[in-house]
């Protein structure tokens, strides 16, 4: 995805780099997750993007440009802070405990949506209406 | 092999992929697959904590909280990008310039 | 009523900006009268304090003092001494004249003396504060009406003169800051009253050098020493007289008072751990100064080179400060009172020179004196006035600066360290009284030059603003004890906290 | 306390929300003369939630919504400073003729939903609110700069600001990933409890911060985010840049604090066992301020210089919380507020200006004459404040900073160092704004057309940087005060 040349093929490895992601999340017994996942990153935001490539590119020519010159450069950076996470991965005790999470999450995040927090979710409707008003303002004919 | 070790190792390979595809790319839109690159692996990282850190489901919470947010962003995202597609007829980063006509 | 005469001196100037701002704007004869009002009353208070002045003590007088920052034990504290008092009566004296000297000005009155009557606050200020945070308030009040007089009311290239002035000032500035915090917090309790600051900061000696670098450096920028002279030369030749005046003969003393203020009784060991290579600075500035003025033919440019060299003997005065502890302490008062006259001396005599230039200009519009030709013919008053001044530049007997250039060499000279470099610095006399007698016989007695044949004579309100400083200059010639017999004292005083600074430290 | 009781303390909040929501349907009604209805109805909103604001000033704290948001002093400070200076760049900007010949409905909608973010940002006790405030600040900000939607300059504005705080919302929320894997909470009070109980080396603490600090870094314009912000500050329209360097700078800084203050450090402020923060807060402050003041040298115009010159204070800023005592961060917190004053105001006189003023060259010696003096004194106090001269509040905001660093430990005195000379650089540039508007001599005038609401908005910001430049204890004191954090 990060490395091919053409636009098509990367956004069919995006696809499918997100698929697999939900199935990580099934994995984790995250089931509702996987499914909202699904639905907003692998389904809509591939339409978003594949809906940008097509205004922004002769649909016949998906070719982009080839990456900066200084790839190796910031090759070595990134690997240099994998390299930096490692470490901090491996050393750091992080918490850990028995769960006691069913296989069923939907129900549970439901209840704590609607209760502890509500506040969030509101907030976040605001938050969605004024993305809806900009995105509108920002398509709009001048 | 299920453990959190390997989920965590994971998130960081999508995190440093992302970093790296921010980097070097200069399309616009790949930029953005990119950087959603790295929203989901801080996703991974928060349920993988839920499941076997903490007690609780805030980390799933937190992270369908992050992806509802993050595709709005995404949305916004793209309506700029459009925009700047209109005014200068390309979504390469390095070609935007002031004085470039239409 | 005497009780306040200090904030009234600083505060005047404040009623005399809201005057003027609510003058018309058409009237500008109106607002030149309000300024030569306030500064007027100035000259007056400063008068009063003069003859109130208890001469018999040492420590400060009229003081007030208030609370005014609990927090950070910032106080309202005024007071005078016999280190400041001079300055205070010479800045009142310089301001009064320096509006009549601007009364010509046609550009911008309004602003002009708006700027002018801060700058005189701030000065004001600076002399009286006995707390140092008082001090950096009004210290930094002065540096920005400074920069716009020099900036705007200057002749065409003076924009870059003043950056160059604002950049060196705010260096100093921020370098006295620094200090001033690094004393505050050595001391125990914290406070920023110097008074309380001279028993109170207990401190090591590396730290003394260190603090005393730092102001120092900050000092020695404004005074100014020998690296740092540049911005004072371009200052003088392209500021408006009246600001020039000012600065050079009040401005830079704000850095010797420093020294003297906050340097020598705070940090006493390091002061006197320095005395050496400041009276190396200060022959050098001498030499150099000296050397400098000699070359030059515009008479503004002299003045600053022979205001560098002055500054040379007020620092070597300073530094027999050590005879202090070497038990020479008749040798060090005479200097620091040599040195603390010679800077009242310096600014009345670089003050009247300034102005015998200006009337120079006017007359022939030429800054070079060896185009000018011989005046001495067609205004004779004039020529008297200026080979007075001319003499007094390089201290002939009988005149003030004489006196106090003496002081500052005896004083320098009964110390054994620092006897050598004391010789060194008649040279500079010498040198001073060379290029001061090749200006005497430029300007009035070389060839006539027959463009000029109508000359008028000074006369009316130039007359008006050189007559006190020839006055003054001649007095105190006579009867230097008007002010020594203020500062006396207190440099006793100074010299003893000094030596006992030192005796706890040892 | 719960999700009913709350209401009543979270009604500046609510009336901020009503007010966006009706401003759409009014301004669709009343097409013909849509400013005479909304302008009124707009400041009616302000007053009303500052109005809240005021009647539940309540001084021990509270933890609203089940803790989620804190209302305690600290908050409430910030609250009001962001309200007050929302609604002046509010009224600001009416007058602004770039944004004169475009919808202003939406404008006036994202205004509101930026300062309903800080809002929410500076009380954020938990950190799912903490990034859902920040993300309502950044979307309102991504639609403010690519606000002119055909003008070019600001659509490279937009399009940077865009990539770089999705990038750093990103990091962030992997930061605050990691930060919940390490003590299994959200709350910031309780994350501070388990950190300060369990044997966490810090080599992992000093990571993590790192990472949250770039993930805050951009809102900040600390160093290596700064190229960034700068090309945003510089092609986003002139109130807009008003805002941006104002507005997100003074919440982001709140937070930081909040996040340093609760979670890393135990109640006296300092950082027990993490003694490396320090040094890298240190670096990152002297790095920020020292480039930002060098870049600004190098600037054209009044804008590159006032974009870059941002940045620096940025530094002096995080030179206070580098000290991470109480006097640090209080004289941090008057340094802000003291800043975004002073900043307001300069940009005030830059927007009532014309284009002229706002693109001239400042280093071909062009001429910047006011035809008014009143504008002239006004922007000069200003800028005199910015540089940190008495008697401006400016000064007494850089002597505090100064004042804490020396009261500190020996390791901070390079810092002081590097603070002194970049002070002197910082007052060359600006005072160079100064030199072009007063020193050159020209007969040529710019024209400013203020409006009455101008003058009295100059006026009301002159008088607290004067005033605080004499007498400011009780600000201080009131600043002081309010570093109590909601501990539940």
């Amino acid at each position: 995805m990060i490395l091919s040349n053409n636009l098509k093929h990367s956004i069919f490895a995006f696809i499918a780099t997100f698929t697999g992601i939900s199935g990580i999340y099934i994995f984790l017994i995250a089931d509702f997750l996987a499914i909202v996942h699904i639905l907003l990153n692998v389904v809509a935001f591939s339409i978003l993007i594949i809906i940008g490539a097509i205004i922004t590119n002769k649909v016949s020519d998906f070719k982009i440009p080839e990456p900066v010159k200084q790839k190796y450069l910031y090759a070595g950076f990134s690997l240099l802070f994998f390299i930096l996470l490692l470490i901090l991965i491996f050393i750091t005790p992080w918490k850990t405990g028995k769960s006691e999470l069913t296989n069923y999450t939907i129900k549970a995040i439901g209840e704590s949506i609607i209760t502890s927090y509500l506040m969030p979710l509101e907030i976040v409707s605001i938050f969605l209406l004024s993305a809806l008003v900009g995105t509108a303002y920002l398509i709009r004919k001048r | 092999m299920n453990s959190l070790y390997t989920y965590l190792l994971v998130s960081a390979i999508l995190f440093c992929l992302g970093l790296y595809g921010v980097t070097i790319r200069r399309n616009a839109l790949l930029i953005l697959m990119s950087i959603e690159l790295i929203l989901s692996s801080a996703n991974i990282n928060l349920i993988a904590f839920s499941r076997f850190g903490a007690l609780s489901l805030d980390g799933q919470i937190f992270a369908l909280f992050a992806m509802v947010i993050t595709l709005a962003q995404a949305a916004v995202g793209i309506a700029i990008i459009l925009n700047v597609y209109n005014t200068f007829r390309t979504i390469n980063i390095d070609k935007l310039d002031i004085s470039r006509n239409k | 009523m005497n009780e306040h005469l200090l904030s009234m001196n600083i505060f005047i100037p404040l009623l005399g900006i809201i005057a003027i701002t609510s003058a018309s704007k058409k009237r500008e004869d109106i607002v030149k009268i309000i300024a030569a009002i306030t500064t007027g009353l100035q000259m007056w208070i400063a008068l009063q304090i003069f003859f109130n002045f208890d001469r018999t003590k040492s420590g400060i007088q009229f003081v007030e003092h208030y609370s005014w920052i609990k927090t950070f034990s910032i106080d309202y504290f005024l007071g005078i001494d016999g280190l400041s008092f001079p300055l205070v009566l010479l800045t009142a004296l310089i301001l009064f004249i320096s509006v009549f000297s601007s009364w010509k000005l046609k550009k911008g009155v309004k602003g002009y003396f708006i700027l002018f009557l801060l700058l005189d606050m701030g000065l004001m200020g600076v002399f009286t504060s006995i707390d140092l945070f008082l001090f950096l308030i009004f210290f930094g009040l002065t540096l920005f009406p400074t920069y716009l007089l020099i900036g705007i009311w200057g002749n065409s290239q003076s924009e870059n003169t003043a950056i160059k002035y604002a950049l060196f000032s705010v260096f100093s500035y921020v370098l006295i800051l620094l200090g001033i915090l690094v004393l505050y917090f050595k001391s125990d309790p914290n406070t920023f009253n110097i008074l309380e600051l001279i028993p109170n900061v207990n401190s090591s000696h590396s730290f003394q050098i260190t603090t005393f670098l730092i102001l120092f450096i900050g000092f020695a920028a404004l005074i100014p020493i020998f690296p740092f002279h540049t911005w004072l030369i371009s200052v003088l030749t392209k500021a408006p007289t009246a600001v020039s005046i000012i600065v050079v003969s009040i401005l830079i003393k704000i850095g010797t008072y420093g020294l003297i203020r906050i340097c020598f009784p705070i940090l006493p060991s390091a002061s006197i751990g320095f005395a050496l290579p400041l009276s190396i600075i200060a022959i050098i500035n001498i030499i150099y100064g000296a050397l400098c003025a000699l070359g030059q033919n515009d008479l503004k440019k002299i003045v600053g080179y022979f205001s560098i060299s002055q500054m040379g003997f007020i620092l070597l005065g300073f530094a027999s400060l050590i005879g202090g502890v070497s038990e020479k302490t008749d040798a060090a008062i005479t200097g620091i009172s040599g040195s603390l006259f010679h800077m009242f001396n310096h600014g009345t005599v670089a003050a009247l020179l300034l102005l015998l230039t200006g009337v120079i200009y006017n007359r022939t519009s030429k800054k070079d004196i060896s185009k000018v030709g011989g005046l001495s013919s067609k205004m004779p008053v004039f020529s008297g006035i200026t080979a007075l001044a001319l003499f007094a530049g390089f201290g002939l007997p009988g005149l003030s600066t004489f006196i106090s250039e003496i002081f500052c060499i005896i004083g320098s000279f009964q110390i054994p360290g620092i006897q050598v470099l004391s010789i060194i610095s008649i040279t500079g006399i010498i040198l001073n009284a060379a290029y001061f007698f090749r200006c005497f016989q430029l300007i009035l007695y070389s060839k006539e030059n027959p463009k000029y044949t109508e000359l008028q004579d000074i006369k009316g309100n130039e007359l008006f603003m050189v007559i006190p400083f020839v006055l003054i200059i001649v007095l105190l010639g006579i009867y230097p004890n008007l002010i020594f017999n203020i500062m006396t004292q207190s440099v006793e005083k100074l010299v003893e906290i000094v030596t006992v600074g030192v005796s706890i430290i040892n | 306390m719960d999700n009913i009781l709350s209401i009543k303390y979270f009604l500046p909040e609510i009336s901020l929300i009503v007010t966006s929501l009706l401003i759409l349907p009014l301004s669709l009604i009343f097409k013909t003369n849509v400013r005479k209805i909304t302008i009124p109805f707009l400041t009616f909103g302000f007053i009303l939630s500052s109005t809240f604001l005021i009647m539940n000033w309540d001084l021990s704290g509270h933890g609203l919504f089940l803790n989620l948001i804190a209302h305690d002093r600290f908050s409430q400070l910030f609250k009001l400073c962001l309200l007050i200076f929302t609604f002046f760049l509010f009224l600001i900007s009416l007058n602004s003729s770039e944004l004169k010949n475009i919808s202003s409905k939406e404008y006036h909608f994202f205004i509101f939903i930026s300062l309903l973010g800080s809002f929410l940002l500076v009380s954020s006790n938990n950190l799912l609110m903490i990034y859902i405030s920040i993300e309502t600040l950044s979307i309102a900000c991504l639609i403010l700069v690519g606000y002119l939607k055909t003008n070019k300059s600001s659509n490279i504005a937009a399009v940077k600001n865009l990539f770089s705080s999705l990038l750093s919302s990103a990091i962030l929320i992997y930061g605050l990933s990691l930060v919940y894997g390490l003590t299994g909470t959200l709350n910031l009070h309780e994350i501070g409890h388990s950190l300060s109980n369990s044997s966490i080396n810090n080599f992992s603490i000093t990571v993590i911060i790192l990472i949250i600090l770039f993930g805050f870094g951009y809102k900040l314009t600390i160093v290596p985010f700064h190229i960034w912000s700068t090309d945003v500050y510089k092609g986003a329209t002139t109130p807009i840049t008003a805002f941006l360097t104002t507005v997100p700078k003074v919440a982001g800084f709140a937070i930081l604090i909040r996040v340093l203050a609760t979670t890393f450090s135990n109640a006296n402020f300092t950082l027990v066992k993490y003694f490396h923060l320090s040094e890298i807060i240190t670096v990152l402050a002297a790095a920020t301020m020292t480039l930002g003041n060098l870049l600004a040298i190098n600037q054209k115009n009044i804008k590159g210089i006032l974009a870059y010159s941002s940045i620096a204070h940025s530094g002096f800023i995080l030179m206070g919380l580098a000290i991470f005592g109480q006097e640090g961060i209080s004289a941090s917190i008057f340094y802000l507020i003291m800043y975004s004053i002073a900043f307001i105001g300069v940009f005030t006189v830059v927007i009532n200006s014309n284009t002229e003023f706002q693109l001239a060259n400042l280093k071909n010696h062009n001429r910047l004459n006011f035809q008014s003096s009143f504008s002239t004194i006004i922007i000069s106090i200003f800028l005199i404040s910015l540089t940190g001269l008495p008697p401006t509040a400016g000064f007494v905001g850089k002597f505090y900073l100064f004042a804490a660093l020396i009261k500190g430990e020996t390791k901070f005195y390079w810092l002081v160092i590097i603070g002194i000379i970049n002070c002197i650089i910082m007052f060359f540039y600006h005072a160079r704004i100064i030199h072009s508007m007063l020193l050159h001599k020209n007969e040529k005038h710019i024209k400013n057309r203020y409006d009455k609401v101008s003058n009295v908005i100059l006026i009301l910001l002159v008088i607290p940087t004067i005033l605080f430049g004499i007498y400011w204890t009780p600000l201080f004191d009131f600043i002081k005060q309010s570093l109590h954090f909601f501990m539940p």
